[in-house]
């Protein structure tokens, strides 16, 4: 069992202690422990379940390399699953539970998986339940996802309380890892006044040399890193971060970040997670290197570790797994754990080493205290059922036959180590196999590549496969000295580190390396996702060769560890099995994150009120204080109706119209895009622009004007105004205004560079009021203009400007319901003021403000297309009966080339008619009118669809716009359009509609030309 | 995440400040071209997989379009220049061939 | 007549790491012209010399944004603007240009506090380099989803201007970002 | 070749699992083909089936310049439907839909084709009338789906936040017969029947140069060696405008980066595919356990297999936006991928500029849910010069102004 040791453990603070609780029960531990930690201390040795066989596991690691110790974190609106215990710092009041288990971590059903195990070989699912066919979907997939999935999701009905933001940093050097080898490649950077990004994922620097007894300068590690952090601290131009992570590295320098400010100090209310995006001139991944389990049979039950991790607990935290270690190993840093274990007064009866002999310094040291080493051997199983009760021993180079059992109740395991290569990886960066670490490292001639084609990762220290302490530190003094000579600048003296020298490692993929299928059947590679020894094998038996097949096959390396343990030894069982060179194999594509990191903090502060801008005009608080209900409209949102208290929206809309129709409405129209466009060759350019002309339009009046992509589809419309002989103020639609006028700057600058003309968006200066009806001019005549608004003086189409009711205003005569119409334009800041001032005054008028559904509806009555309906990126004007303003003098503008192609130029494209249902019932949107007959691929065919539909109050019926083929030439046939409904036989409903004209109100325009 | 030197307010702006816009020196064709000509000029593209001339816009910025030679293999930069340009300006050209000896403009 | 006239936030004011408020109405004419041609008139009409690329300027009364290559941006007083816009035209009369009162079309925000909070706030939701940016240099960038211009009056102080429809949210993005509890200590 | 089956397993496992064959095998590339298809991913390797299958063309080899089905096919959010607006678009993806039906049974390997249903969130009034426009049109098509109310979302999904403040959910377009399949299995399935056929499936061999004469094709160069056929089909996604460079034409191509990203393994959530393409983003839970979500593509040309964070930003907030719960999960793993977009954003399965030359690509971000359809067309086109289904994919009618535009309706394609 595991325990808390008396002595030792230098992140502790021993004189305190903190509450909290592992699946409900209450637990003590100090601060500076880890959940992992504070379990062991606690006794808790099981942590979790994996996740295909729920076998019991314990903790492997003590960092991020962690697969099994994932558990459930918080409660209600805070709980988190797959929190990593080794990364999770203790606070007073902690709540955790296992997870993957039913109905508790120590009894799981699942656990009858592993009885089956045989059965359940790597893909055992795509060669079984395939018949019967539907099982597939109710029983055979149901029963996989509730088995499969890890921990439990949060309440969905909350949503999460805590907050999140982003901070943009630029720095000359992004230092991630703050080991020994960060810390003096920041010293060195930052003496030399670079400015320096040193971030540390965990919460302590000094990485794993103040653990291993190295010494630098001196003096003991642990001093010279205080001494290091200090001297950086004063430096302003170096920002030092704890918990901050490198997350992933990204083109162009870009560095994500991921420092957690929250999760070890909750109701402090700082953000919870803060997202660096750094964009750093050079990075150093001194990132460290991570060690390698052995594969020996039951290497995956609880008490059998990593022996750095080993080390880690009893150094870091004063907690032991056990008090019997044995340990099992291919190179000399597991004895540095046999040395701390024994130095904490706990016992470990031998230590196995697969190398045929081992005769380093620390071998010597352990000799020298008396410790039983065995080399040539290895572990054939592991004995014990939720724990370590003994290791049976072998023969490293036979097949497993027991040599004598041991007794002990944990296992340390060493198998080398590996640099941690996964920043310089992330974008492109090739790596190299080195022999006689038996690891990849960073292959220097092929880094990844930044805008300038210059490498700009630098792996330093452990990270570069300089494993040794003496080697790292001279290692990282290199490596930033690369990045001090591109700024010209030499690297400070090298501190000297000391450690004890190592014999060569020798690697051992497989042990014994003789191992029977049965075995290596036992033998875990990725323990979170239950990949074994022989899983791989079988994937390469069956022709899953590429290393990228054999990890999808089986699985291998994509839990949440992405196969920081497992990758390595994993491809070396494969390239065993194909016979062929690891470095042939290769590795899986190191993908970011490097340790999985929340959404909510890739989502930032966008949330809530800023989850997208929400534009506003000048009087939307009005809209809102009168209960409009809204529409979202882009990214504006717009009054979709007015409904009164206990008022239907229809009803409403209903009122709106015959408000408007009979008397006068009102409509906030502030959103229509403004553009001026300015300059000698304004007319000729916004001749290009539109279909139709528009450099005759005399200044003072208004013209309608179609807009076309260069590939012929309608794109926009809207009225242009002459303000003088060199401007003209375009109008577009809502969602025009931006895009429009990004049109216009493309090909102004890019295409008719030497034309003189200026734009100028000038959508939001203005707030556009609608004044619409029959008593529209009695409103304003009211209010007063000290300009000619009579039908003489500002006619139809006309504009002018001047001042009504003391407003400086602009208005256009021009409509869209059909209506006597002004439109009016106020400098934005009086907006709704004026509006205000217009309703008073419409007050004895009954005047209305209206909604865009009443706009919508008002239109369709006339007849007016309307951009995002009648069109629909595949119409051209030509479909909707708008040859009128398509100006055959032209000998050009954007869309005319398209437009004259075979398809478009094709009689029976649909053209747009009116549509009346003869029950005076709705067509419903979108409906499509049937034809005869099926077409090749046995779809019926169809001979023209709906394109805006509404029940019109004023006449007091259904009516419908649509395109149909040979529409305007088939005016009174009756065609069948189809329902989604079915009718009693089960057939499609379908609806009898007349073609008719479109413009079903007021054709002769004698309301709008008043 | 790229990010460009825009030649006309010298920010070194980053992707997210940009629009993109497609191939470069794309000559127009408008009435009167052939159907073979308009369909190339709108559709076809190289799409290459090596250096590739494209458009920019400084949208969150001056404004301004410009042009860039970017190799689409490894997303390096060889020079940024204005848009008012119908081919690439030896400058750039020079600086392509320094970094790929091999390139020619087809 | 001046009555009713409102900024887009009428005055809203934020306290925290460092202040926001909405300064209010803000005069700005927009000036699209060759730039080196526009100089003189520029000068004489606003009493401020033509900035260099991405440099504003101040004078007495005004001061001069540079914003593209052919465009500036001149801060007057509200009531000034429309004048602004009848002298430009006159003096670059004859002269290809565009200018057009924009002042309702933004707003415009200040920020006090400390030099390193005002940038550290700042660098919550901008892509720019604000490390390097110094007073009387004008960065047109991003605020997260929506376009901006920033510059610093003093170390203390800095202006902020975004179109008016998205005033709301970009004071919402500032004051979160300036949550007391929030500070980064980066700068 | 011999079955997969339960009884399989068991019998295997009494010998530990040492007696299984191999998938596919490892051939070494013959001097001539009747046909060259180059590129192992699912388009690929569905047209090689079916035209052994349907057409009785078994001389075939199969050219992947890496590992089979490591192109898009290989990282592709998986999502499988057929509520497509056009004509076109429809029948095609209707075909592989109901291929997909019984794809495990034809091909004797589970490709966990999983119809839990696909919706996709009306969070507009233009939305609201855009998906019952394409349901009209699908009930004509013979195409099942349904407008449905939100009510019924919540009931089908419940955890999405239907009364969202910026963007309530007003109803969804729902194809309860869409899905998701395990993507690898679906080349892995094909490969092995094609394997089990003859065809030579030969990978980590690339496709350099296509050797014409008298403007026909005669054979292709290729890392080993030349390698003669009689008919040619590029089916090489991403990499769509350098195969035709090489073989001498250009395509109306670009291709850019999409990314993906997965969520940590949780306890299942969700029942359905939901896509939200008014905020973009879009969602399902795969049987592992993982939220897989799909990102937005680049909108500059790449080759890299990276994208730009900022897709991925805004898909996420997107994601959070309409199922909060996932704020507080963690993303796991996060790539990308290079698909092949056309001018009009739907695919080409056509012949070319060259005698004997058949394209298949174009299929963008959402090519998946195609494969067996797809490969089905485009077998019939190799073998008799004409197939219904490809007919309105040709490559002519980008001249003629003839585009099938499906962004109309709903955005995007996935
Ligand atoms: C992130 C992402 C998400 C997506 N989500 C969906 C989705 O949810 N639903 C959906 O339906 N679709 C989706 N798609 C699209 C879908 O993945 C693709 O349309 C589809 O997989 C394309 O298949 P393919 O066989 O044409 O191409 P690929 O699978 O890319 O296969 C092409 C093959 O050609 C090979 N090749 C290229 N050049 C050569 C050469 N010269 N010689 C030899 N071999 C060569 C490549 O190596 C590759 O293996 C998504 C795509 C991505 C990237
Ligand atoms: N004797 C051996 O076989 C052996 C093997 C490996 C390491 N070592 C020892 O390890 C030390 C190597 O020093 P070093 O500085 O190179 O490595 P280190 O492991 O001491 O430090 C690396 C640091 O980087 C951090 N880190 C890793 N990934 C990160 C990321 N993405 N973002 C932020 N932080 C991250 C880690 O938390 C760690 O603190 C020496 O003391 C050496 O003796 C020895
Ligand atoms: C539907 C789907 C689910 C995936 N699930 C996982 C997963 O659970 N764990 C994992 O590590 N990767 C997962 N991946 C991602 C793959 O590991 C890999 O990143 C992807 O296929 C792209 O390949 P590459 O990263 O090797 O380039 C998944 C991919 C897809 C398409
Ligand atoms: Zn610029």
């Amino acid at each position: 069992m595991s325990i808390r040791l008396s002595t030792g453990g230098r992140l502790i603070d021993r004189s305190r202690k903190i509450g909290f609780s592992f699946n409900g029960k209450q637990m003590m531990a100090h601060p500076g422990d880890t959940l992992a930690s504070a379990l062991m201390a606690n006794g808790q040795m099981i942590m979790g379940r994996s996740f295909k066989y729920h076998r019991p596991r314990g903790v492997v690691a003590s960092g991020a390399e962690e697969p099994n110790a994932l558990v459930n974190l918080g409660k209600g609106k805070r709980h988190e699953p797959n929190q990593r215990a080794t990364l999770t710092e203790v606070f007073d009041g902690l709540e955790a539970t296992s997870q993957n288990h039913w109905p508790s971590l120590n009894w799981d059903i699942g656990e009858v998986n592993a009885l089956f195990a045989r059965l359940l070989p790597a893909g055992f699912y795509y060669k079984t339940f395939i018949h019967p066919r539907p099982f597939w979907k109710h029983v055979f997939e149901p029963f996989i996802r509730q088995s499969a999935g890890l921990g439990r999701a949060p309440d969905p009905r909350h949503s999460d309380p805590d907050r999140y933001e982003q901070f943009y940093a630029h720095a000359d050097l992004v230092i991630a890892g703050g080991g020994i080898a960060g810390l003096q490649a920041a010293l060195a950077a930052g003496r030399a006044g670079l400015k320096v990004i040193l971030c540390e994922q965990s919460a302590q620097w000094g990485g794993r040399a103040p653990i291993d007894g190295v010494e630098i300068d001196g003096q003991p590690a642990a001093d010279w890193v205080d001494a290091a952090v200090a001297e950086l601290a004063q430096m302003p131009h170096v920002d030092l971060r704890l918990r901050l992570m490198a997350a992933g590295v990204y083109d162009h320098g870009y560095v994500i970040g991921y420092e957690r400010l929250g999760d070890h100090a909750p109701g402090q209310d700082t953000p919870r997670h803060r997202l660096w995006r750094i964009r750093a001139g050079r990075i150093i991944a001194a990132t460290g290197a991570l060690e390698r389990p052995l594969s020996f049979a039951g290497n995956d039950k609880p008490g059998v570790m990593l022996a750095s991790a080993m080390r880690d607990y009893v150094v870091n935290w004063g907690v032991a797994p056990g008090a019997r270690t044995v340990i099992v190993t291919n190179n000399d840093d597991a004895y540095r754990t046999a040395l701390a274990l024994v130095a904490a007064g706990l016992s470990v009866p031998c230590i196995v080493d697969a190398r045929p002999e081992a005769n380093g310094p620390l071998v010597q040291e352990a000799r020298a205290s008396g410790l039983r080493v065995l080399t040539g051997m290895g572990i054939a199983s592991v004995k014990g059922l939720r724990g370590v009760v003994a290791v049976q021993l072998c023969a490293q180079d036979g097949a497993g036959e027991v040599l004598e059992d041991v007794v002990c109740d944990a296992v340390a395991m060493s198998g080398g180590w590996s640099p941690v290569v996964h920043l310089w990886s992330h974008c492109g960066g090739k790596l190299t196999w080195d022999a006689a670490g038996a690891f990849f490292r960073p292959d220097h001639a092929r880094p990844p590549t930044d805008q300038k084609g210059q490498g700009f990762v630098i792996c330093a220290g452990a990270a570069d496969g300089a494993l040794l302490a003496d080697e790292t530190m001279v290692n990282a003094a290199k490596s930033v000295g690369r990045v001090l000579a591109e700024h010209g600048k030499s690297g400070a003296a090298v501190p000297v580190a000391k450690a004890a020298a190592e014999a060569p490692m020798q690697p051992v993929w497989v042990m014994p390396a003789g191992a029977g299928v049965k075995k290596r059947a036992k033998m875990w590679l990725d323990f979170q996702n239950d990949v074994k020894v022989s899983d791989v094998q079988l994937a390469a038996r069956e022709g899953y060769e590429s290393v990228e097949h054999t990890k999808r096959y089986t699985t291998l390396g994509m839990a949440t560890d992405q196969g920081k343990l497992s990758n390595i030894n994993g491809l070396a069982v494969l390239a065993q099995a194909l016979d062929e060179d690891i470095p042939r194999v290769g590795t899986t594509t190191f993908r970011p994150p490097y340790t999985p990191i929340s959404m909510g903090a890739i989502a930032g502060e966008a949330r809530g009120e800023i989850f997208q801008p929400l534009r506003r005009t000048p009087i939307h608080g009005w809209h809102e204080e009168n209960g409009a209900h809204w529409e979202p409209v882009g990214h504006w949102r717009r009054p979709y109706c007015f409904p009164k208290k206990g008022e239907s929206h229809r009803d409403a809309v209903n009122r709106e119209i015959m408000a408007t129709r009979n008397g006068v409405g009102l409509l906030d129209a502030s959103t229509l895009g403004k553009i001026i466009v300015k300059g000698p060759d304004a007319g000729r350019f916004l001749d290009m622009l539109y279909t139709n002309m528009m450099s005759t339009l005399a200044p003072g009046k208004c013209r309608y004007g179609l807009m076309c992509s260069e590939n012929g589809f309608l794109i926009d419309d809207g009225v242009v105004a002459r303000l003088d002989a060199e401007s003209f103020l375009v109008h577009t639609t809502t969602g025009g205004a931006d895009r429009i006028h990004a049109h216009m700057e493309d090909w102004l600058q890019c295409e008719w560079w030497d034309w003189q003309v200026y734009t100028a968006n000038v959508t939001e200066q203005w707030a556009q009021i609608a004044v619409v009806g029959p008593k529209a001019r009695a409103v304003l005549e009211k209010l007063g203009a000290d300009f000619d608004i009579s039908a003489a003086g500002l006619p139809f189409m006309a504009w002018a400007e001047g001042k009504i009711g003391g407003f400086t205003a602009r208005a256009f005569r021009i409509s869209f319901s059909g209506e006597l119409s002004f439109e009016i334009a106020v400098p934005a800041a009086q907006g709704r003021a004026f509006w205000e001032a217009l309703l008073r005054a419409g007050v004895e008028f009954g005047i209305t403000p209206y909604g865009t559904e009443a706009l919508h509806v008002m239109r369709a009555e006339k007849g007016f297309i309307m951009i995002g309906d009648e069109t629909d990126g595949t119409v051209i004007p030509q479909d909707l009966g708008l040859a009128w303003a398509i100006s055959k003098k032209k000998g050009d503008y954007l869309g005319k080339r398209a437009q004259e192609r075979s398809h478009m130029t094709d009689p029976t494209r649909w053209k747009l008619v009116g549509l009346e249902t003869l029950d005076g019932s709705v067509l419903p949107d979108g409906s499509y009118a049937v034809a005869d007959g099926v077409n090749a691929n046995g779809q019926r065919n169809t001979q023209g669809r709906v394109t805006s539909t509404y029940f019109s109050p004023t006449l007091g019926r259904g009516i419908a716009m649509g395109l149909v083929l040979h529409g305007p030439d088939r005016m009174g046939e009756v065609l069948d359009f189809n329902t989604t409904k079915k009718d009693a036989k089960g057939e499609m409903r379908m609806i009898k509609a007349r073609i008719v004209s479109p413009v079903f109100f007021d054709p002769a325009g004698e309301k709008q030309n008043v | 995440m790229l990010t460009f030197q825009c030649p006309y307010c010298g920010v070194q702006a980053c992707e997210t400040e940009l629009a993109a816009g497609g191939e470069a020196h794309l000559k127009r064709f408008g009435p009167g071209s052939s159907d073979e000509d308009f369909e190339g000029y709108l559709f076809l593209r190289p799409n290459v997989k090596g250096v590739h001339f494209e458009r920019w816009r400084h949208a969150m910025g001056c404004g301004k379009w410009f042009l860039a030679a970017r190799c689409t293999a490894t997303l390096e930069v060889f020079g940024t220049y204005p848009a008012q340009t119908t081919e690439p300006p030896p400058e750039i050209i020079a600086a392509i061939k320094a970094r790929r000896p091999d390139w020619s403009l087809s | 007549m001046s009555e009713g006239r409102v900024s887009a936030l009428g005055g809203a004011q934020s306290q925290g790491l460092v202040n926001i408020r909405d300064i209010g109405l803000q005069g700005m004419v927009s000036l699209r012209a060759d730039l080196a041609q526009a100089a003189k008139a520029v000068e004489q009409v606003t009493g401020v010399a033509m900035p260099a690329m991405r440099a504003i300027t101040s004078g007495k009364a005004c001061s001069v944004a540079w914003m593209s290559p052919d465009e500036v941006l001149i801060l007057c007083d509200h009531a000034q603007a429309d004048g602004m816009v009848t002298a430009l035209s006159k003096a670059l009369a004859g002269q290809h240009h565009l200018a057009v009162n924009v002042s309702d079309a933004r707003a415009l925000f200040g920020l006090s506090g400390p030099e390193g909070a005002l940038r550290d706030v700042l660098s919550k939701i901008t892509p720019a380099d604000l490390t390097t940016l110094a007073p009387g240099e004008m960065r047109r960038t991003r605020l997260q989803q929506v376009a901006a211009a920033i510059w610093f009056e003093t170390e203390a102080e800095a202006r902020v201007i975004c179109f008016r429809s998205v005033a709301r949210y970009v004071f919402d993005l500032l004051a979160m970002s300036a949550h007391t509890s929030g500070a980064v200590g980066h700068h | 070749m011999r079955r997969y089956s339960a009884f399989a397993i068991a019998r295997e496992a009494m010998r530990h699992h040492l007696g299984w064959e191999r998938a596919w095998k490892s051939p070494t590339p013959k001097a001539q083909y009747d046909v060259i298809i180059v590129g192992a991913g699912g388009h690929g390797l569905a047209t090689a089936y079916y035209l052994g299958k349907n057409h009785g063309i078994r001389n075939v080899a199969v050219i992947e310049k890496g590992w089979l089905g490591g192109g898009n096919t290989g990282r592709n959010t998986t999502i499988i439907r057929s509520n497509y607006l056009q004509d076109p678009s429809a029948a095609i993806y209707e075909k592989a839909r109901s291929l997909y039906e019984t794809l495990s049974q034809d091909l004797n390997y589970n490709v966990m084709f999983s119809p839990r249903g696909v919706m996709m969130l009306a969070q507009t009034e233009h939305e609201i009338r855009g998906y019952q426009r394409t349901a009209h049109a699908n009930a004509l098509q013979g195409v099942a789906t349904e407008f449905i109310s939100p009510r019924r979302v919540k009931e089908l999904c419940p955890i999405i936040n239907i009364d969202g403040p910026r963007y309530p959910v007003l109803g969804a377009l729902w194809q309860p017969r869409g899905g998701t399949a395990r993507h690898d299995a679906v080349a892995w399935g094909y490969a092995r029947a094609c394997s089990d056929m003859g065809m030579d499936i030969i990978q980590q061999t690339e496709v350099t140069g296509v050797k014409r004469e008298g403007g026909r094709v005669v054979g292709v160069e290729t890392t080993k060696g030349y390698i003669g056929c009689s008919k040619l089909g590029i089916v090489v996604a991403g990499h769509s405008g350098v195969m035709a460079e090489r073989a001498g034409f250009r395509l109306p191509i670009e291709s850019v980066a999409l990314q993906a990203l997965v969520s940590e393994p949780i306890k299942p959530i969700m029942d359905v595919v939901v896509m939200a393409n008014t905020v973009h983003g879009y969602m399902s839970q795969s049987d592992k356990g993982e939220m897989v979500i799909g990102g937005g593509a680049d909108n500059y040309n790449n080759y890299t297999q990276r994208g730009s964070f900022q897709h991925v930003e805004e898909t996420v907030r997107a994601l959070i936006e309409t199922f909060p719960i996932i704020s507080r999960l963690k993303m796991l793993r996060w790539w990308g991928g290079i698909v092949d977009m056309t001018g009009d954003r739907s695919p080409i399965i056509s012949k070319t500029p060259v005698d004997g030359v058949f394209v298949n690509c174009g299929w963008g971000t959402g090519g998946f849910k195609a494969i067996p359809g797809s490969g089905w067309a485009m077998a019939e086109l190799m073998a008799k010069g004409h197939s219904p289904l490809a007919d309105a994919f040709s490559l002519g009618r980008f001249r003629e102004g003839r585009f099938i535009d499906e962004s109309v309706a709903a955005g995007v394609a996935h």
